[in-house]
């Protein structure tokens, strides 16, 4: 299953791990710094903090991700069409969703111990926790492809599952610490309708599908688009990414208190330490541990916070998109991925 | 050229909302509105822009154009969405050339 | 601060239209004017959406400000290319900082 | 000639035809069902009727057709410069003109015959209907080329030369049923300029003939961004035809009775067969059969509706808009082009 | 439905010149503003549009909604930022539902 | 250094110069304007003067801009990581200051000498003609990458550096011939900010330091996606450049007399005298010559027009868009481009 994410750039190379030291993870870090994605991420975060006028259209951004999810969608089921289905399958989703569900109670707990944060707004971050961010997972699969490690297919339908649980979770927080009626819970049929059916989950989930159906054959036809450009479409994506993040920065200065950028980066640590956990117990492949780490530590920024100003309009949308955009992400794209790659190596292959 | 009074609504509201907003105009009897789109602005909430928009989906416009003795139910019905989200209404006097639209 | 009358004129009008629209603007001495983009909205010809169009070219919005003298001129005009189509016209009293531009 | 529409993909083999059967017809509707393209379609017609918020950015889809306009066109001219005008160019292009002036009579019969639709708006759709789709031609080119048959480069002439004079016969048959002077024909130079330097007649025409004048040298320049990347753009763009097709039909309930869609399913049928009379009359390849059929079973959904909207305002644009483009176009795509193909290969190689 | 009096204040402006004027706006105390794309339009210094622009970085819409004692302030404040540059300033009557925003 | 702008197509092939002869130069600037490139370019500049409709969506081309640029940028970079910093680096950053800061002032006695702009016009003028065109620049270094020539990669660093000096001679023109304080210079801290962290400036340098950084290991990552494809996103862009530069002028009737239009054809030829000098002088490689002409030779349409709205709103932008998009651009792209490379290698190859 080695090239279930391989880039096909036929520059993958199996890295043979026989034992394991600290060196080694220092190298990768550096070499996970030095990637082009990091930078262009770093370089859209300098240029939105020094004021620049530098901005990636919003269509573009949009055609952009729309592009990511389509490529990595079908990537995955193509893998899943080469290699058959391992009995993981349903292990997996049903590890993501109960995840998605359980992180925002831990999220909710540490909010209101270490931060000064209503209930309503720890309940919004909350959310965003349990949920995953799809670019961080992105990124992830082709730090692993450079590497040649294999995960899943299947984990981009596990990505998916995991985006919607962590909002149920946390509007049942919000009714259970009832903030009076004024501020209550906004949830209808036609909310839950369009967090099920949010693009990115439809995109996601029909184009793995599609790479099921096709499988090989398929991707033959448009592998010149969707494997070989895509980690240079990731580079311009992620300018874009380190753009938005430093201009939510400067726009947050004073909105953030310590406490709360403490969150930001010791719940990333508690979730991938639970993806890990679970991904263990179900016995998944190096990669696909690696990425169960990832989803479970990302936080969402897309179709949380949209779902977030429909259902809990009184909570702050400033907090919960700093927090997701401005420090879990770049701490996740930065620290994150190398150190959880580095630990589901030697944990799998120790 | 001869016109006939009618009110021009403007409500600006966070763009995942407006699916709502417009379903209520409806129901309230308003079938004709304009979306124009919005690249940023500023108020209690902050100041926010819609380059690279990640995220954060911005907001729109709506332009709705009644006859004076619809006004209040356009309102209720607006307020009733807005109320509880960021956001704008204003109403001003306009003459329209096509009286049967409204 | 010292502002003049002046009349806010909003035509919305399909996109095919625009051109015609404006040099008939032209044509009637109205050689100011500004246009906005529209995202979709909702008329007796239904409910329509600029997202991923393909082959409907929606509407833009023209604001023209222009003195009140200038007005009727400008409605006519405005009118003979906008009656057969869909849209709306419609009109408002408004102040101005500089006279000469109308 | 075997390159001329090849997708330089290395994996075209010239599939060879001695004799024929209903089940090679039946494997190749399968296969072509399964292709990652009208799959992507299918994935966009079923989001938006489940009302999923996916959407692409009118920019990106504006951008794509570009893409594909100068792609197709630059392909058709350098398939030209390498293989030479066979003499059937003219003849080509004259048969296309004469289809696309001679259907909308047909068009206009069939709808006053079977449906209840006003002169005015039977009219209209008849524009469409003589008129072409390049996009249904542009798909009907990558499944060729994956199939490895040939086809006349000047094809995209031909396209462009089909545009416009489908308005002519429409106008025509509107003064000639001339109903009141209130909803008569607007018809002046301005439009007529608009509709023969229509964006896409230009870009198509323009690009044809840097492909003639740049030959093979300039296609090696540029080979990696029209050729590699085709097919994946152009699901990524049929997607996008997907969402805006299902977007008019969800609205168009009610508009449309059972004739109405019974003539969007009968007139290709008609356009096909006439298409392949005027085909085998003028002796072209098997591709260049293929798609004259398609051009003519194909109905406009950019150009024609922008002009109907200009000529006829009082024709109801939902009518032919939800007709060419959620009843033609997806018929076309998915059971019109493998048939008309294989009938084109049963005729000229059987 | 109570509303309030206010100003609408609409000023379309060059893009580069945005900021400048979102800040003296602010400097001034208006704090609330939408700012509305702009895709093309005609004036005395010619007629320009959007589509394709490269080097031209055309205009915007500014939206004010202020209350009607805020005025001065806000045109005096424009007025400093517009005064050299091409672009016009309006200002309308209208009702608005929330006064504690202005 | 070979293939510091190699486009990698494999298609290179080192040129060798024994001895140069007119009929050669000619048969280059008959091949150049066969280039895709060429050919697109005017096509948009005639489908714009025929009034077509034809035309690219902003953010599509501010996409391209930025995906060019990127793409430049980390070439550049990736080729100094690659050879190592000749000397000659800050020699070029200084030799290209200069010539920005000094050409405006040949620029304004010129248009004062020849033409009837009023000094504050004049002024403007200049600005842009000390400045620089980074499209002329991208297409001089395909250009030459497919004549396999070679050019040092800081030079996208040079053509950062030559962005902003020459709006300082501008202005301090402006002031010194000083018209009524009514039409005075506009400066503040805010517009040098603007000026120097431009998005252009940003992301060239930006992207030049990460191809720095990450050197052939990044680009092995990201060339199917910077290299491959560059040309023909080229293409399209010089496409909508010429749809551009077409409306301008159509618009411009009446605004440029011949005398302005002289100079908009003299200016480029001194300016590539100029830099010719000082790359002679600076004893750069026949690569880093040409593009230094090209430099010198080319006329800002982004960075410097912004900075004159703000800082000479009195200054009529139609003029100098027009010279420096109608008049300057297309004439560096027909003539001057092949006509500075052939004397390049004339004379550092002669
Ligand atoms: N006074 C105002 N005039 C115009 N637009 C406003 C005003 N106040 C708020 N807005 C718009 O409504 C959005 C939300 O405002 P707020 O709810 O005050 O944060 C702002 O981003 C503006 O786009
Ligand atoms: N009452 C209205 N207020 C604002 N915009 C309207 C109104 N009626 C129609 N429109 C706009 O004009 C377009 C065509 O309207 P109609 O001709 O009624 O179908 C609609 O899609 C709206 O964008
Ligand atoms: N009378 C007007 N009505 C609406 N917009 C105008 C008017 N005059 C000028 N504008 C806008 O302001 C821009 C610059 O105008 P001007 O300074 O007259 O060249 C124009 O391109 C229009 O977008
Ligand atoms: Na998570
Ligand atoms: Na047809
Ligand atoms: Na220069």
């Amino acid at each position: 299953m080695a090239r279930a994410f391989a880039d096909g750039s036929g520059r993958d190379t199996w890295h043979k791990n026989d034992g394991w030291n600290v060196s080694e993870i220092l190298t990768l870090a550096a070499q996970n710094l030095l990637s082009p994605m990091i930078l262009s991420f770093a370089l859209g975060l300098g240029a939105a903090i020094a004021r620049s006028d530098l901005t990636v259209p919003e269509a573009a951004a949009k055609m952009m991700s729309l592009y990511l999810l389509f490529a990595i969608g079908f990537k995955g089921g193509v893998a899943v069409a080469d290699h058959g289905l391992d009995g993981h399958l349903i292990g997996a989703l049903a590890g993501g969703v109960a995840l998605s569900f359980a992180l925002p109670f831990v999220a909710f707990a540490l909010l209101r111990g270490i931060t000064r944060l209503s209930a309503l707004d720890a309940a919004a971050v909350a959310a965003h926790y349990g949920s995953i961010s799809i670019v961080t997972f992105v990124t992830a699969t082709s730090v692993l492809a450079a590497r040649g490690i294999a995960a899943e297919g299947y984990m981009v339908a596990v990505a998916a599952a995991m985006e919607a649980p962590a909002i149920v979770s946390a509007l049942w927080l919000v009714t259970r610490n009832g903030s009076g009626n004024d501020a209550g819970v906004r949830m209808d049929a036609r909310l839950w309708h369009e967090i099920l059916l949010n693009g990115s989950i439809v995109l996601l989930v029909g184009s793995f599908l599609i790479g099921l159906a096709t499988g090989a054959p398929g991707m033959a036809r448009i592998d010149a688009f969707i494997v070989a450009p895509f980690q240079g479409v990731l580079c311009l994506f992620l300018l874009d990414m380190g753009l938005v993040a430093g201009r939510g920065l400067r726009g947050a200065r004073g909105i953030l208190d310590w406490r709360v950028v403490a969150f930001g980066l010791i719940m990333p640590m508690i979730g991938a330490v639970a993806g890990l956990g679970v991904a263990m117990a179900l016995g998944l492949s190096t990669g696909g541990v690696a990425l169960m780490m990832v989803l479970a530590a990302s936080a969402s920024y897309i179709a949380v916070p949209a779902a977030m100003r429909v259902a809990l309009p009184e909570a702050n949308p400033s907090i919960y998109l700093t927090l997701s955009l401005g420090v879990t992400f770049p701490f996740n794209l930065i620290i994150g991925i190398p150190a959880y790659v580095a630990i589901a190596v030697a944990l799998t292959q120790g | 050229m001869q016109t006939h009074d009618a009110k021009r609504v403007e409500i600006i509201i966070e763009a995942p909302m407006e699916g709502r907003l417009t379903d209520a105009l409806a129901a309230a009897g308003v079938t004709g509105f304009t979306v124009l789109p919005v690249l940023g602005g500023s108020g209690r909430s902050g100041q926010w822009s819609r380059e690279g928009q990640v995220g954060r989906s911005g907001m729109v416009a709506v332009v709705c154009l009644v006859a004076p003795d619809r006004l209040d139910a356009l309102l209720e019905a607006a307020f009733a969405v807005v109320q509880r989200h960021i956001g704008v209404v204003s109403v001003g006097d306009v003459q329209v050339i096509r009286p049967m639209r409204f």
